[in-house]
């Protein structure tokens, strides 16, 4: 059972109140009509299903009830952050940090992480 | 290759058993295959076997990151039936039921298939209209299928609790009497050592880490951790890491891989004369030749390629188990382990040509691949030969995710594999 | 009209597990108030309940016999335990936000005593020692296989709140966890 | 029979405390705080089990939890009865019945063991290579014969009136392992004022200080200091020490989980929980596991009275029970002599000290000399003599030459202790070899947790309590603490890996690595042969480690075998992968609470209990129980169903509706959000009015279905499907969420707020009407479709004019808490107008007369709204809701799809299964084409005759045409129709 950090309670809670909700910054058209049958297919059925770094996203479902995104090694299962949903999709430069307490889901302030200016979708 | 037989191991025992061949050489890489298999399991082991038995191409290299046989081959709870609903999947599980009934003799290696029946337990309305669909679909399609009362399903399965104070009361059983189990590391073991006999290639230790492609982007061979291997055609048939390989070809996949836990109990004498699976409450168990109960459960929620899961998913499995069977409190878990699934949208498995000529793609089969093994082999090297699929696997192409042409055993049944 | 007045049924009304260490009993009833509110109306909204909605997460307003409990950024759930037409009072305020009534979909049990935490950890896998869980902490979260509403109101004392038709599991469930947190 | 094993003035237990317990029916007297493994050893038993597959007598290896033959089966009475348990760690209680397994008819006298001779036969995948012919054979003979063979104990055939009792706790420093190490660790740690939880797999602490006499620890033994230590850890707040708990599992991010046996060793175990599964998260984990001592691979080291020389040490030292008269060692390293040492003070014979080192140095081997203890350096143990007990050993130097025997009645052996790094291993660290030392040690860390101690491979004491400190200050604030002088007599370092010289060639030997799998030395070389070369290839061909003791004395001897047959270094040929649980956990810890009622949540709705006194059969959907039917006397379900059904249409039906999905949907925006979820148009909708609403998933099948009341601009009322709710209140946040963020709008689950009763048929309107207020109930005020605020019986009600019955109907909803009243009075009025209850059965014909689906029924996620023949639901002027381009893929607007039509057989009284498949053309072939399936099918007493719904291939073009139903044993033939059976105009809605 994972611990994740909610961003919108700010601490660290057990994966029972959490459900995971798929890939993140997938973002769905505004035009959705205009899409070909490729871009539809790319869009709801492609995913990049990394061996490292994922951007994905989770609800704390039993918990505030936000969707939210995470950043996680798919090998390790480490939580590199969680950011709130909404916000542009972070660039993590240092992937490893050396400390087994990694396993924490810290704040980005504290991890070498940018976090871009506010905008973009899910 | 020396023949196994009641006679050779009478042979055998008078001198210790010294005489006994390699079942599986381990070679040196050559500079070129006619075909490279990416993934030594069962799925690619067998598309080895049968691509140099059935159409005569023997210059195969099968290369395997790991050991053989170590992916999920051999962390699957061997559940093996063809009780699906739709005619393309009753098509290409039955293929494979057909050839496990005699895979044994056809590889010279006990795979110990067992039919020792599927029971598939209805607990509420709506999975007695499922499962009878399934049956009558079934009947119709030459597949074995039948249904229980829960007084049958008990007389089938004495520790069944059918109460009618368990929380979901039994209402009935679907039971493929075809179905049963098999012996996992006997079922690789065997393809190897029966596509080695024939010349193959059996590579492991050897990753692949890049997908070579010619200026008409045709595949001329592999990049791995032993250098380049040249090859006319690459199959990848590596479960949950076909998306990894896949995009070294710069192709990208409607895949998402899943831990996937299983455990057994301390063994016990028989207690368990069959496969039971129950959707509703959500578990699967059998009894192996060893007496251990092998226990399935579902997968996590989340994309991982760790091989480690949440203990509390084995928890919940569990709390099924002993409802369903309420005399296995005092049981013991003895082993844990999970394994990566690598699951498409509509639970059915990809097995296909790609818009990269001279590669073949064989996954997505989610939890359900091992009952598969042999007619996924067996289809997936026609595909390979002919540079077009066998009317079997037609249907499991990659088009369908464009077209909407969707093969969902999930949505249509609510069935768990 | 002849039609007699329809009564009030609480579920499990008076049903308590007294062990040892803890007690469990089934709160009597309340009035509550699903509440959601964007920031700039919280204000507005705290005014009219006549209590200051917290803002921080996990926390806590109570004044009373009336409590808001933070839920989430922008939920919380008011419970008035004399009952409190507590809709009405927001009638006055027009800035969006939403107020349902959710008085009977909830059911309250109070979980007292030296294996109150104990008792609650026997299916709620959060920290709940004073540090991490301090009297008036707030969370929704899981007990076994049900979702509660978490409410320390002592030292030694919770209040669960679950809906109404997972109380008798709840219920259920702290009794036996009460009988045998008891090493 | 007397303990005439127990040596007076010996061990740590209370002689006037007898306990009296029976093996295999035989009584015996034993001693409160005895195992069953000390207590047999006191009075001379030793033979206690057969191995898996030749039946050999076995007898006690180990002292511990790593022990392989000594498995036995606990009866405490007909319903609790334990396979496979270790007779080394159940203590004995006053009345315990153990029995042997896996021998019959008899454990001295085992028809299996012939297995035993025919042993060349069965060798390392034996059952690979034959069985295959004939191949019936298989299924009929061999299986049988296999599994009947194979298999330990038995399993309890009764449920288990045992209950089971589960906690999560958290803690900043755990500690697994309540050693010296564990201990020290814990009070340095303990002393910050942090959360510490200590946990032992013992009945008391202490570890290897049960035996390990030479140690002094702050001026006292060993023992008396873990004892006082802990004493004083037990007085803290801060601090929680539990014994019988085991460490099994070491999971993400310091999770870990211990099972504490909190009953199994008491006579009467009253009220207590058998077992207690914890599952702690820990900011820190200090894991002292310590380490296990391996025996030595040579021939016939399995007979009863060979076992492990630290063992001997704590049958001598802790329970003062003396494992034989006249006791032979067999050892690689320093650490057995102690053995020698305290046995011979004790005064048992010591027959000679066999060390396979050729020339050893150090204090042990001059006192052993001193104490008139025979050494033979450089020497073997070839053989052992005895069968159900071994009476000699054959020794003879390494280099060869002739063997010696030398008569024992117990052979202890040590072969070095390996370190225990299975949780460090689960929590993902990687292990590293060390060359110098020949073992595995933790390398490098994954999750914030430290190693200390043996199973660091920290090997003098003096080290390991400083390590220990230390650890348990960095734990926590970091701040010194004064730490306790340590000292010990005792070295245990050394030893050796693999097969001992006296192994012996192949074909004549059996030398055992694994004891209860029965893999040799031989089996190993065999695999390595056939070309197993991994290790796990190794293993799972031999099946060594794979017992229920996981390797824990076999592992590192099987590896360094299968090495040396490879001719590489250990590192090379790999570690297999050790995995949870580090001891056998029982099921019933894992499931906790989790049986009978709290399996799972039972929902009942605020009627129940009024639908269980007027008779009602239930059915599960979902967690929820729903009145399924209402029999009257003397009714089966299809006589009530049909009077039902009939009587509603005839006059009304009174109805449980509440376990439909309710969500509130409150704000400006609210109508927009509507438009974007569902395929229909709303924003005409005016309050006060419902429209019948499809939710699509993004691919364009449809999802969930509902009627959905607006009640003000800004306030809509929406009801889901019974099994949707969840998810839809999940789907409809999602996108609120995350995907249409810029709308002002909130959602709020109602399902449970209300409770609705549904009051159906021509005579509901004169039912309900004296009940409700402020509310005007006429046709005019009140059409088909609308909804209405008011009162009904003194209380609140959303009152909705709508119908699933194709009647004149309405569905009253009100506070939950006053359903049941609402409903009595409902029904009183019902009562005078001829009207019935009605369950979920007669629903399902009700709305099947009049075609209406059921999400799930009809529908099963391949299923779009034209394939339904509810295209007429989709705002054909919209750009945007989710599932429009979904619905748009060439599949899904190609022909020869499925749609929703009516199916009548041909014959009116046959009624369909449901599931039934649906052929053009009867007497096909196998495999038949198929082009359909039944999805409902219902006797219809309003029509007469049996109706179904099924989607057919381009169904709707075929009405009119007849259809196949092949069924097992007929053909059934069929009409195509439309799917509306009953009143097509639709008049009766309206009275």
């Amino acid at each position: 059972m994972l611990l994740i950090r909610c961003p919108y309670c700010e601490e660290e809670r057990p994966e029972l109140e959490f459900r995971h909700a798929g890939e993140a910054h997938i973002a769905r058209s505004s035009e959705m009509t205009e899409l070909s049958d490729d871009e539809f297919e790319k869009f709801f059925f492609v995913r990049q299903n990394p061996k490292g770094l994922i951007f994905e996203r989770w609800r704390h479902i039993h918990g505030c009830g936000r969707f939210f995104n995470a950043a996680r090694d798919t090998v390790t299962d480490k939580f590199h952050l969680t950011y709130k949903a909404g916000e542009p999709k972070p660039e993590i430069t240092l992937m490893a940090p050396a400390e087994p307490a990694a396993w924490a889901n810290r704040e980005p302030s504290e991890l070498n992480v940018d976090m871009p200016s506010k905008e973009g979708g899910r | 290759m020396r023949k196994y037989s009641v006679f050779a191991i009478a042979r055998e025992a008078l001198r210790a058993h010294k005489g006994w061949d390699e079942q599986w050489s381990s070679p040196e890489p050559r500079k070129e295959y006619d075909v490279i298999i990416v993934g030594a399991g069962g799925h690619g082991l067998a598309t080895a076997y049968y691509l140099a038995k059935e159409h005569g191409i023997t210059n195969i290299a099968v290369l395997e990151k790991g050991w053989l046989g170590g992916g999920n081959t051999g962390r699957n709870t061997t559940i093996i039936r063809s009780n699906y609903l739709y005619d393309e999947s009753a098509g290409i599980y039955d293929h494979a039921v057909k050839l496990w009934d005699g895979l044994s003799q056809d590889l010279n290696y006990n795979v110990m298939y067992s039919a020792r029946g599927v029971m598939m337990l209805a607990h509420n309305v709506h999975d007695v209209q499922v499962f009878k669909r399934h049956i009558h679909a079934n009947r119709l399609n030459g597949v074995d299928n039948e249904w229980l009362t829960p007084q049958e399903a008990r007389a089938f399965c004495p520790p069944l609790n059918i109460s009618q104070s368990a929380r979901y009361p039994v209402m009935g059983a679907a039971l493929q009497r075809r179905g049963g189990t098999a012996r996992h590391d006997a079922v690789a073991w065997g393809y190897a050592r029966a596509a080695a006999d024939r010349g193959v290639h059996i590579i492991q230790n050897c990753e692949v880490t890049g997908v070579r492609r010619s200026a008409n982007g045709h595949v001329t061979g592999v990049e791995t951790s032993r250098g380049f291997i040249g090859a006319k055609k690459v199959g990848v048939v590596a479960a949950g890491h076909s998306s990894v390989i896949m995009q070294m070809a710069d192709v990208r996949m409607p895949l998402e891989s899943y831990p996937l836990q299983a455990l057994v109990s301390e063994p016990v004498k028989p207690v368990f004369p069959c496969v039971v699976m129950s959707n509703t409450v959500h578990a699967y168990i059998s009894q192996s030749d060893k007496g251990e109960l092998v226990i399935g459960a579902g997968t996590d929620q989340y994309t991982s390629y760790s091989q480690t899961g949440g203990f509390h998913i084995l928890n919940h499995t569990l709390d099924a188990i002993c409802e369903m069977f309420p005399m296995f409190t005092r049981m013991k878990m003895l082993r844990s382990w999970g394994g990566i699934v690598d699951v498409t949208p509509d639970r059915s498995p990809i097995l296909a040509k790609t818009p990269v000529p001279g590669l073949y793609v064989n996954c997505g089969w989610g939890t359900g691949g091992f009952k598969a093994t042999p007619g996924s082999g067996h289809v997936f090297a026609h595909t390979i030969a002919n540079d077009n699929p066998h009317p079997i696997n037609a249907p499991f192409n990659l088009e369908r995710f464009r077209t909407g042409r969707l093969i969902d055993e999930a949505a249509a049944a609510a069935v768990a594999h | 009209m002849t039609v007699s007045q329809a009564t009030r049924r609480p579920i499990l009304a008076g049903r308590q597990t007294t062990t040892p260490n803890a007690t469990v009993t089934v709160a009597p009833p309340a009035s509550r108030l699903s509440l959601r509110v964007p920031a700039g109306t919280v204000a507005a909204v705290s005014k009219a309940l006549g209590i200051e909605l917290p803002t921080r997460p996990k926390a806590s307003a109570s004044a009373n016999g009336r409590h808001a409990l933070w839920l989430g950024p922008d939920e919380w759930l008011v419970i008035d335990e004399s009952g409190a037409d507590l809709a009405g009072l927001l009638g006055s305020v027009a800035d969006f936000h939403s107020a349902v009534d959710v008085s009977h979909r909830n059911v309250g049990f109070i979980v007292s005593g030296t294996g109150a935490a104990m008792t609650i950890n026997a299916g709620c896998p959060q920290d709940l020692s004073l540090a991490a869980f301090p009297v008036g902490a707030v969370s929704r979260t899981i007990l076994h296989k049900i979702e509660i509403v978490l409410y320390r109101t002592g030292e030694a004392e919770f209040r669960v709140e679950c809906w109404r038709s997972f109380a008798d599991y709840a219920f259920t469930f702290l009794s036996a966890a009460a009988r045998d947190g008891s090493s | 029979m007397t303990e005439t094993f127990r040596m007076a003035g010996a061990g740590r237990l209370t002689p006037a405390k007898a306990v009296r317990f029976s093996f295999d029916g035989t009584s015996y007297q034993g001693v409160a705080g005895d195992t069953l493994a000390s207590a047999l050893l006191a009075n001379g038993v030793h033979l206690v089990g057969r191995s898996f597959k030749y039946h050999r007598p076995r007898g006690f290896l180990s002292a511990g939890a790593e022990e392989p033959n000594a498995l036995v089966g606990v009866h405490r009475d007909a319903a609790r009865r334990t396979p496979n348990v270790r007779a080394t760690v159940q203590e004995i209680y006053d009345g315990l019945s153990a029995v042997s397994q896996n021998r019959w008819p008899s454990l001295a006298y085992d028809i299996g063991e012939a297995n035993d001779l025919g042993s060349p036969f069965f060798s390392a995948g034996f059952y690979y290579k034959t069985f295959m012919w004939p191949k019936a054979a298989w299924d009929k003979v061999y299986e049988p014969f296999i599994r009947r063979a194979a298999g330990l104990g038995v399993a309890p055939d009764e449920p288990d009136p045992d209950h089971y009792s589960s906690l999560y706790a958290h803690c900043d420093v755990l500690v697994l392992g309540g050693g010296a190490a564990g201990i020290a660790t814990a009070t340095a740690a303990a002393a910050s004022g942090a959360r510490v939880i200590l946990c032992d797999e013992q009945a008391e602490f202490g570890g290897a200080l049960r035996f390990e006499t030479g140690a002094r620890i702050d001026g006292k033994p060993g023992w008396d200091w873990a004892q006082a230590s802990v004493a004083n850890l037990k007085g803290r707040e801060n601090v929680r020490v539990l014994t019988r708990t085991t460490a099994f599992g070491y999971y993400a991010q310091n999770l870990v989980g211990l099972v504490e046996r909190v009953s199994d060793h008491l006579a009467t175990p009253g009220d207590q929980p058998r077992e207690r599964l914890w599952q702690v998260r820990a900011g820190k984990v200090v894991i002292a596991t310590g380490a296990i001592e391996r025996h030595m691979v040579f021939a016939d080291n399995d007979r009863p009275g060979v076992m492990l020389a630290s063992a001997a040490r704590t049958y001598l030292n802790h329970y003062g029970v003396a494992v034989g008269r006249n006791v032979g060692i067999f050892t690689a390293n320093d650490s057995a002599y102690a053995a020698a040492f305290d046995l011979k003070k004790a005064g048992v014979q010591i027959a000679a000290i066999v060390d396979l080192r050729d020339d050893p140095r150090g204090a042990v081997i001059e006192e052993a000399r001193g104490l008139g203890i025979e050494v033979l350096t450089g020497h073997t143990v070839t053989k052992t003599g005895g069968r159900l007990r071994v009476s000699s050993i054959a020794v003879a130097p390494n280099a060869g030459g002739a063997a010696r025997v030398i008569p024992v009645d117990a052979l202890l052996m040590s072969s070095g202790w390996t370190p225990s790094v299975h949780l460090f291993s689960q929590s993902r660290g990687k292990v590293a070899f060390d060359d110098a030392t020949q073992r595995f040690l933790p390398g490098q860390y994954a999750q914030d947790c430290v190693s200390i101690g043996a199973c660091n491979g920290t090997d003098t004491l003096d080290a390991v309590i400083e390590e220990a400190y230390a650890a348990g200050e960095n734990a926590v604030s970091g701040t010194k603490v004064l730490r306790p002088a340590a000292t010990t007599s005792e070295n245990w370092t050394g030893g050796m890996l693999g097969a001992a010289p006296g192994a012996g060639p192949d074909d004549t030997v059996k030398a055992f690595v694994d004891f209860q799998n029965d893999v040799t030395a031989k089996d190993l070389r065999q695999a390595v042969r056939e070309g197993m070369r991994s290790i796990e290839h190794v293993k799972r061909f031999t099946t060594n480690g794979m017992a229920t003791d996981q390797g824990k004395t076999s592992n590192m001897h099987g590896l360094a075998i299968a090495a040396e047959t490879l001719g590489k270094p250990i590192p090379e040929v790999g570690l297999t992968t050790f995995r949870a649980p580090y001891t056998p956990v029982t099921f019933g810890a894992i499931v906790g609470h989790s049986r009978g009622s709290l399996f799972d949540p039972t929902r009942r709705t605020a009627m129940h209990g009024f639908a269980e006194k007027n008779g009602a059969v239930f059915e599960d959907v979902g967690q929820w129980k729903r009145a399924w039917y209402f029999p009257q006397a003397g009714e089966d379900m299809h006589q009530a169903v049909a009077r039902e059904t009939k009587n509603v249409r005839r006059s009304a039906g009174i109805f449980d509706a509440s376990t439909l999905g309710k969500i509130e949907i409150v704000g400006p925006d609210a109508a927009q959000f509507m438009e974007l979820l569902y395929t229909n148009p709303w924003a005409k909708l005016e309050p006060g009015r419902c429209r019948y609403g499809i939710m699509l998933r993004e691919d364009g099948f449809i999802y969930d279905d509902g009627v959905v009341g607006r009640l003000a601009d800004d306030r809509f009322h929406v009801t889901t499907t019974t099994g949707g709710a969840a998810r839809v209140m999940n789907h409809m946040e999602d996108y609120l969420q995350t995907e249409f963020t810029h709308l002002k709008v909130y959602l709020t689950s109602i399902s449970e707020q209300w409770a609705v009763i549904a009051v159906q048929g021509p005579k509901s309107r004169e039912i309900i009407a004296p009940l409700v207020e402020g509310i005007d109930v006429s046709d005019a005020a009140l059409p088909h479709m609308s909804v209405r605020e008011g009162k009904i019986c003194g209380v609140p009600t959303r009152l909705f004019r709508m119908s699933f019955t194709g009647e004149r109907g309405f569905e009253i909803n009100v506070p939950a808490d006053y359903g049941e009243a609402v409903m009595e009075a409902v029904w009183a009025e019902a009562r005078k107008h001829d009207a019935c209850l009605y369950g979920t059965e007669a629903m399902h014909v009700l709305r099947a007369e009049k075609g209406y689906i059921i999400v799930g029924q009809e529908t099963d996620g391949t299923v779009t709204p034209n394939d339904a023949g509810l295209d007429w639901a989709i705002g054909k002027k919209k750009t945007d809701f989710v599932g429009i381009r979904g619905l748009r893929r060439p599949d899904l607007v190609s022909g020869g799809r499925k749609q929703l039509v009516g199916l009548k057989t041909v014959d009116p009284n046959v009624v369909l299964e449901e599931g039934a498949q649906i052929v053009a053309t009867p007497g096909q072939p196998m495999p038949m084409k198929m082009i359909g399936h039944v999805t409902s099918s219902y006797w219809s007493p309003n029509c007469g005759r049996s109706i179904a719904l099924a989607l057919v291939v381009d169904g709707r073009d075929k009405i009119g045409e007849r259809l196949f139903v092949p069924m097992p044993d007929r053909v059934i033939e069929v009409e195509v129709t439309g799917t509306v059976f009953f009143e097509e105009s639709g008049e009766r809605l309206n009275g």
